[in-house]
């Protein structure tokens, strides 16, 4: 009772104790020891040299797409969906070829194409690869965001509360997976893509609205499935048993013991995910039901060297070239996170 | 000679964090018809060096060195195929957790007869029949239907029959039960114990019992091995030990034990935690942890010596024989005096 | 085990009429006028009044779909005359039965969906079996570089390129078109050599994504169950390395990659779009996209619900084929 | 019927001064079947009518075999999981109906310790969070007086109170159970449930765990329920035991009485089972050992529970009328649910499965 209360708190130690502490915090003994989860996951992420090199990969992408694009549009005096007739070799009618010079008829002056142009309308693809890449990011990060939040949420709902929740959850999940999705996609882009396709919000590519609608709504239940087992088996750890047993509200398990367990997948998966989801837009995109014409992306980019591949291969390299290096190196760095965060994983 | 001779048996994991030292410097023999009892708490090396015994430790991580030999041949190098003929015929393991050590996707049947025609040329309907037979042995009713079952329909204590069945299906000479009772309950415990008591009667094999449990030793072992962090503590037979224990780890695993026969308000408790085998303390393994530690323990480390009036009785500590008799005795006479209490 | 065929059978005939549904909404409810789309690019009112009467979408949504439904279904409802419809209507461009215009493109779908999955499993069982037996190996490394590139290289692009460097470049193979496999009497151009002449670049290509995936998930597989504690006791028995291989650890370590390969091949259906159009395969993706493109509902939808009921079935057949081979399901 | 309601209630005499009084308390687990809707076919009744009274300042071991509904129990008093039935009164207020909000203030009261040190500590947690965490729930202190009194927290369980801000993972696993202990008395409960709270320890360490409970209650009155399936341990930590078998208390006594004088078969044979630390003693006597394993609590057999197992079955009893668990002989605090109770102890493996002279035990009782 009121004794062992004054027992535990009388105690003399603790006072020595807190100056232990202090001093040892002085030598920067306790730092050193006292490593958190957070700490141990970046000195394993800082060892996979590999996966550091995928993370650097796609600043500098990302960098290039949002600052380099502008920059380079500035310095070349031209943008990408400028359409120069000079850019096309008039007999053959083929696009110009990499490192060429072209009459720009609005100045009367030269600009250079580096890559030479993209097709019969002679827009420089170069310039198209770049604002390409911003579509790219836009739709993946985008799509990426919705189709986690949605999947996280119903996802962790489903596996604290169980009972009809989680009910709904999984046989929507269930039934989603039944879907020939790719086919659905596509048929989605392309009925709800008429009305949707224009919105842009005034810095969004012309489509991108449209797939990230799409592409959330038949991506959050992979995430919602992960993350559901997740916390279906953090449920049944002792520890929240404990966090119960102390009296703790659910709110506060979920915040403070649920909810620090999720980054690591969360952040793995959606680096993952990403990748996935640039390749989907550029095939979409190549399919002629994603990014349309005149706005530029590496899937119609792509589908537009399909015409002249005989004749000029190098057009279909880049924009492919493009999307294996973007969606290598978040692969790279998916896999590089995975490894850091849970060591013994096998794959 | 001895069946089975170990001689300064040691394994060596390389990991990533370094090399941890499973095994390093046991010895011991078993006899014919002999049961040897190695004790030692998890982590102690027990399991790995009998994995090392029967070469199925990973290749690729694992290090071994020292000689174990079987009836006069060196298993450890011995060529593959040799390994493979002795294993499962003349040695048979039981490994500790029988809900995992069954394949799940193939009939208790085939298994037990494929325990039996890797060793023997014989027709699928005999090894089929003595399969019924062991699992007859072992108390599984209704043999000959179970055949066709799979393990999970089997619960854990009717699967480690199963295991042992599996086991003696070639009558080996030697069976090694790697914690065999460590994941079922008492009463179960007592089934499987039991039978491994009864089996060795009937088909004479000598047995090797790892546990952590000195009770399950002092019932059932012959001679007992006491390991403690990778090495030897003490060995002798088991009167030996229980009688006239001289390691302090010894007396610290007797003391903390509380008992059905003898009344301690407050157990011998071995102070700190066994270490870790990346980097084991030098000298003397068990000085961090030990009450009488002295000087001398913390750099040398005591080799396995006879106890002077005593020679089949093994132990490595530095201290004098005469505190080791006092100590032993007070150790002793406390348990006792507690058992007249009760 | 008739208890699990009866839920699986009931559950996947609910997961039917939940994606009918589904496709319904999206595809006579979303779109502004199908009616209008009927009529084609000259619609008067009249013909787009008789169009909307035709199709029913002057009734309310839950009678079309009832009646679209209705349709699909192999016997008739209230023990009326079945429509003397084909089930998934004809096609708003050239008046064709949707049904004929599936069965012309599954043939062709099918066949490089099924050539595909034997490509890439031969691909797959050996790397990601050897890789997981020697990891950190050269071949283990080179596997997993092959991973990286399978799942990161655009399939449309390592199609183009397959096409330019093995078609155009080398000329080994054609790089479009599609042969039957069952050649009339006197055709030369098909029979099964010209079939799979033709398919061998679409096989190809459309096998690296899934064999890059599936070297990995068999390579994992196999790892774990190598640390088994029953590959441990087989080992304990005194067997033979290739005989704790071949039945302790393949066994088990393959038995998901069976249930994860009939999902896939489902879902490869759909996947068989990029491929197909890059080498004009006829195809059910070709199909969808050209009447996509002409705003041919009724064949849009009639392959999309042909694709989701082979997902279904082909999900079903897996589940039978799980509890067939895996004890633990068999008997609970 | 009755008339066994009668005798569960004559079974517990209440004095009204009980910390924790359980009656009759009921876990049954829905079995569900469907295909689209789920419907309860059967239930796993794995706690089925447990009932006993607790003092402060005891320990009450409760000792069976796994699967026999002893954790379920101990998180049904907790209130952890809701009881199917029964009645959870402590001290003197009903409990069982409680919801969440209302059973707040009663959390401070009891506390848990559980089995795994290693999956009861949230790993990404710093020990001092963990220990922290119910005062911080009810609120108790400013931040520094929190500190300070975890840090008095870790010192009373022999940790050293600068590791407060470590990770879980940084600690062995009997160190890990201290921070578990220390946890469960940071808000000075009054009872404490211990679900196997050394079963996943080294021997060696074991002991510093059970000397440790044993001194913490002593210094500060702790009433435990100590829950094992080793009954060496129970019996050192324990002043009263309870056997469980399938959801159902098989018998309950003093210490002393219980282990020198089982009266149940059940307990006899767990007795019996374990083996001895002591090669004379341990070889000289003989196990009784039981046929078959426990059967499942979704269709546990008929009247008494143990009657495929028992030795002393007799047909037409045994598995016919329920026997009460009342005294059957000895202390009158000590009760078996059994219709032949064991004469004395030990008995020989034929004694035992001579089911006595039926009728004068009857009497007797």
């Amino acid at each position: 009772m009121a004794t062992g209360e004054k027992e535990i708190l009388g105690s003399s130690a603790g006072l020595a104790g807190a100056v232990a502490i202090e001093s040892g915090t002085e030598l920067g003994e306790l730092e050193v020891k006292a490593r958190g989860y957070w700490e141990q996951v970046w000195i394993r992420f800082k060892r996979d040299k590999i996966a550091l090199m995928g993370g650097v990969t796609i600043i500098l992408l990302l960098l290039s797409a949002f600052v380099g694009a502008p920059l380079a549009k500035h310095w070349l005096g031209h943008g990408p969906n400028d359409l120069f007739f000079s850019a096309v070799t008039p007999d053959t009618l083929l696009p110009v070829g990499p490192f060429t010079h072209v009459l720009d008829p609005n100045t009367g002056k030269n600009t250079f194409f580096i890559l030479g142009a993209d097709g019969t309308l002679g827009r420089d693809e170069f310039l198209r690869i770049l604002y390409g890449a911003q579509v790219s990011f836009e739709v993946a990060l985008l799509s990426c965001l919705g189709s986690m939040t949605l999947g996280v949420l119903l996802g962790s709902m489903a596996g604290y509360f169980r009972g009809w929740v989680d009910t709904v959850v999984s046989r929507l999940t269930e039934i989603t997976m039944a879907f020939p999705q790719l086919l659905f996609i596509i048929a989605l882009a392309s009925t709800v893509g008429d009305s949707m396709n224009n919105i842009t919000f005034g810095i969004f590519g012309q489509g991108v609205v449209t797939l990230v609608v799409v592409f959330t709504a038949f991506g959050w239940f992979y995430p919602a499935r992960i993350i559901r087992a997740v916390v279906l088996s953090l449920r049944e750890k002792e520890f929240i048993e404990a966090a119960r047993m102390t009296g703790s509200s659910d709110w506060r398990i979920i915040r403070s013991h649920i909810l620090p367990h999720l980054i690591a997948p969360i952040i793995v998966y959606s680096t993952l995910s990403i990748a996935g989801l640039i390749l989907a837009e550029a095939g979409l995109s190549f399919l002629g039901v994603g990014i349309k014409l005149p706005t530029s992306s590496w899937g119609n980019l792509l589908q537009g060297a399909t015409e002249f591949y005989t004749q000029q291969p190098w057009l279909m390299v880049w924009p492919g070239l493009a999307v294996l290096i973007t969606t290598l190196a978040f692969n790279l760095l998916g896999d590089g996170l995975r490894d850091a965060f849970d060591p013994r994983a096998t794959h | 000679m001895a069946l089975l001779e170990v001689n300064d048996l040691k394994t060596y994991f390389r990991t990533d964090d370094g090399v941890v030292r499973a095994v390093d410097g046991v010895s011991f023999s078993v006899d014919k018809g002999q049961t040897l009892g190695i004790v030692g708490e998890s982590g102690s090396g027990k399991s790995v060096t009998c994995l090392t015994i029967m070469g199925l430790n990973s290749k690729r991580s694992a290090i071994s060195s020292g000689s174990a030999l079987w009836k006069g041949e060196d298993l450890l190098t011995a060529n593959p195929r040799r390994l493979r003929e002795i294993r499962g015929s003349e040695i048979a393991m039981i490994f500790q957790d029988p809900m995992t050590s069954l394949n799940p996707v193939h009939k208790i049947g085939d298994q037990l007869s494929e325990a039996m025609r890797l060793h023997e040329d014989v027709s699928r309907k005999q090894a089929r029949a003595r399969a019924v037979e062991l699992l007859k042995a072992v108390g599984i009713p209704r043999p000959d239907r179970r055949l066709d079952d799979y393990p999970h329909q089997f619960s854990g204590g009717m699967r480690q029959r199963v295991m042992i069945a599996m086991s003696l299906i070639n009558n080996p000479d030697l069976l090694i039960a790697d914690e065999p009772t460590t994941a079922l309950d008492v009463t179960t415990q007592a089934q499987i114990l039991t039978l491994i008591e009864r089996l060795q009667e009937e088909f004479g094999s000598a047995v090797i019992m790892i546990t952590h449990d000195l009770g399950v030793v002092a019932e059932i072992a012959d001679d007992v091995v006491v390991m403690y962090a990778a090495e030897v503590a003490e060995k002798g037979h088991v009167e030996q030990i229980f009688k006239k224990p001289h390691h302090p780890y010894t007396w610290g695993l007797m003391g903390s034990l509380p008992r059905l026969d003898a009344d301690v308000e407050r157990l011998v408790q071995i102070q700190g935690q066994p270490p870790s085998m990346l980097r084991p303390p030098t000298g003397c393994r068990f000085h961090p942890r030990c009450p009488y530690v002295m000087p001398i323990c913390k750099e040398v480390d005591p080799e396995l010596t006879a106890v002077s009036d005593d020679p089949g009785h093994l132990q490595a500590c530095h201290l004098d024989e005469e505190t080791k008799d006092r100590e032993a005795a007070k150790l002793l006479a406390g348990m006792m005096s507690g058992q007249t209490a009760s | 085990m008739l208890r699990y065929l009866i839920r699986r059978l009931l559950w996947a005939v609910l997961l039917f009429v939940a994606v009918t549904i589904v496709t319904y909404i999206i595809f006579y409810a979303i779109p502004a006028d199908p009616a209008r789309l009927a009529c084609g690019q000259r619609a008067t009112p009249e013909c787009i009044k008789r169009a909307a009467h035709y199709l029913g979408t002057d009734r309310p949504l839950y009678f079309q779909y009832y009646k679209f439904f209705g349709r699909l279904m192999p016997f008739s409802f209230r023990g009326g005359p079945h429509l003397k419809e084909p089930r998934l209507g004809r096609s708003f461009t050239n008046r064709q039965s949707v049904n004929s215009v599936v069965a012309h493109a599954a043939p062709v779908t099918a066949s490089l969906v099924f050539g595909g999955a034997v490509f890439w499993m031969l691909i797959a069982l050996p790397v990601g079996i050897l890789s997981a037996l020697r990891p950190r190996s050269l071949l283990d490394r080179i596997a997993m570089v092959f991973v990286l590139v399978g799942i990161s290289a655009h399939p449309v692009w390592i199609g183009l390129l397959f096409a330019y460097f093995f078609g155009f470049k080398a000329g080994l193979f054609p790089i479009t078109g599609y042969s039957d496999f069952f050649a009339h009497s006197g055709d030369t151009s098909a029979g099964p050599v010209q079939w799979a002449y033709h398919l061998v670049l679409p096989w190809a290509t459309f096998a690296i994504l899934f064999a890059a995936l599936y070297v990995r998930m068999i390579r994992a597989n196999v790892m774990e169950t190598l640390n088994e504690d029953y590959v441990r006791t087989a080992r304990a028995k005194g067997a033979p390395e290739w005989l704790v291989m071949r039945s302790h650890v393949l066994r088990n370590a393959l038995l998901p990659v069976v249930t994860m390969l009939g999902m896939d091949i489902g879902i490869a259906l759909g996947g068989a779009i990029f491929t197909e159009s890059v080498y004009g395969l006829p195809g059910l993706g070709k199909t969808a996209i050209t009447a996509i493109d002409s705003f041919d509902l009724p064949t849009t939808q009639g392959v999309v619900v042909f694709a989701t009921l082979v997902i279904i079935v082909f999900n079903l057949i897996i589940d039978l084929l799980y509890a067939v081979i895996d004890p633990r399901i068999r008997l609970s | 019927m009755a008339m066994q309601e009668e005798m569960r209630q004559t079974a517990l005499e209440l004095t009204g001064d009980e910390l924790l009084v359980a009656q009759d308390l009921k876990k049954y687990f829905p079995v569900t079947r469907g295909i689209v809707f789920q419907k309860e076919v059967a239930s796993v009744k794995a706690v089925d009518g447990v009932s006993f009274a607790l003092h402060e300042g005891e320990t009450l071991g409760v000792v069976g075999e796994s699967g026999c509904g002893k954790s379920t129990m101990a998180r049904c008093i907790m209130k952890l999981l809701e009881p199917t039935g029964g009645k959870i009164t402590f001290r003197g207020q009903d409990i069982t109906k409680l919801s969440r909000a209302e059973m707040r203030p009663f959390r401070r009261e009891m506390m848990m310790i559980f089995q795994d040190p290693y999956a009861s500590l949230n790993p990404r947690k710093r020990v001092g969070f963990i220990v922290a965490e119910a005062l911080q729930v009810h609120k108790l202190g400013t931040d520094a007086e929190i500190k300070r009194r975890v840090q008095e927290l870790l010192e009373v369980v022999g940790l050293n109170p600068e590791h407060y801000n470590r990770f879980p993972h940084e600690f062995s696993g009997g160190q890990r159970q201290r921070i578990g202990v220390a946890r469960a008395l940071a808000v000075n409960p009054k009872l404490i449930v211990c679900d196997e709270p050394v079963s996943a320890l080294d021997v060696s360490v074991q002991a510093q765990i059970l000397n440790l409970l044993k001194d913490l209650q002593r210094d500060f009155n702790l009433t435990y329920i100590f829950i094992a399936h080793d009954l060496n341990v129970v019996r050192h930590i324990s002043d009263r035991v309870m056997v469980m078998y399938l959801g159902q208390v098989v018998e309950t006594a003093d210490r002393n009485s219980l282990y020198q004088e089982p009266k149940h078969p059940y307990t006899g044979a767990l007795l019996s089972a374990v083996p001895v630390p002591d090669p004379t003693v341990g070889r000289g006597r003989k196990r009784i050992v039981l046929e078959g394993d426990v059967p499942s609590p979704m269709n546990p057999p008929s009247a008494c529970r143990f009657h495929p197992r028992c030795p002393r079955f007799v047909e037409g009893r045994c598995d016919v009328e329920e026997p009460a668990l009342i005294n059957r002989g000895g202390p009158a605090s000590h009760t078996a649910k059994c219709h032949f109770p064991l004469e004395r102890w030990p008995l020989t493996e034929a004694e035992m499965r001579t089911a006595g002279t039926a009728g004068t035990t009857e009497t007797a009782a």
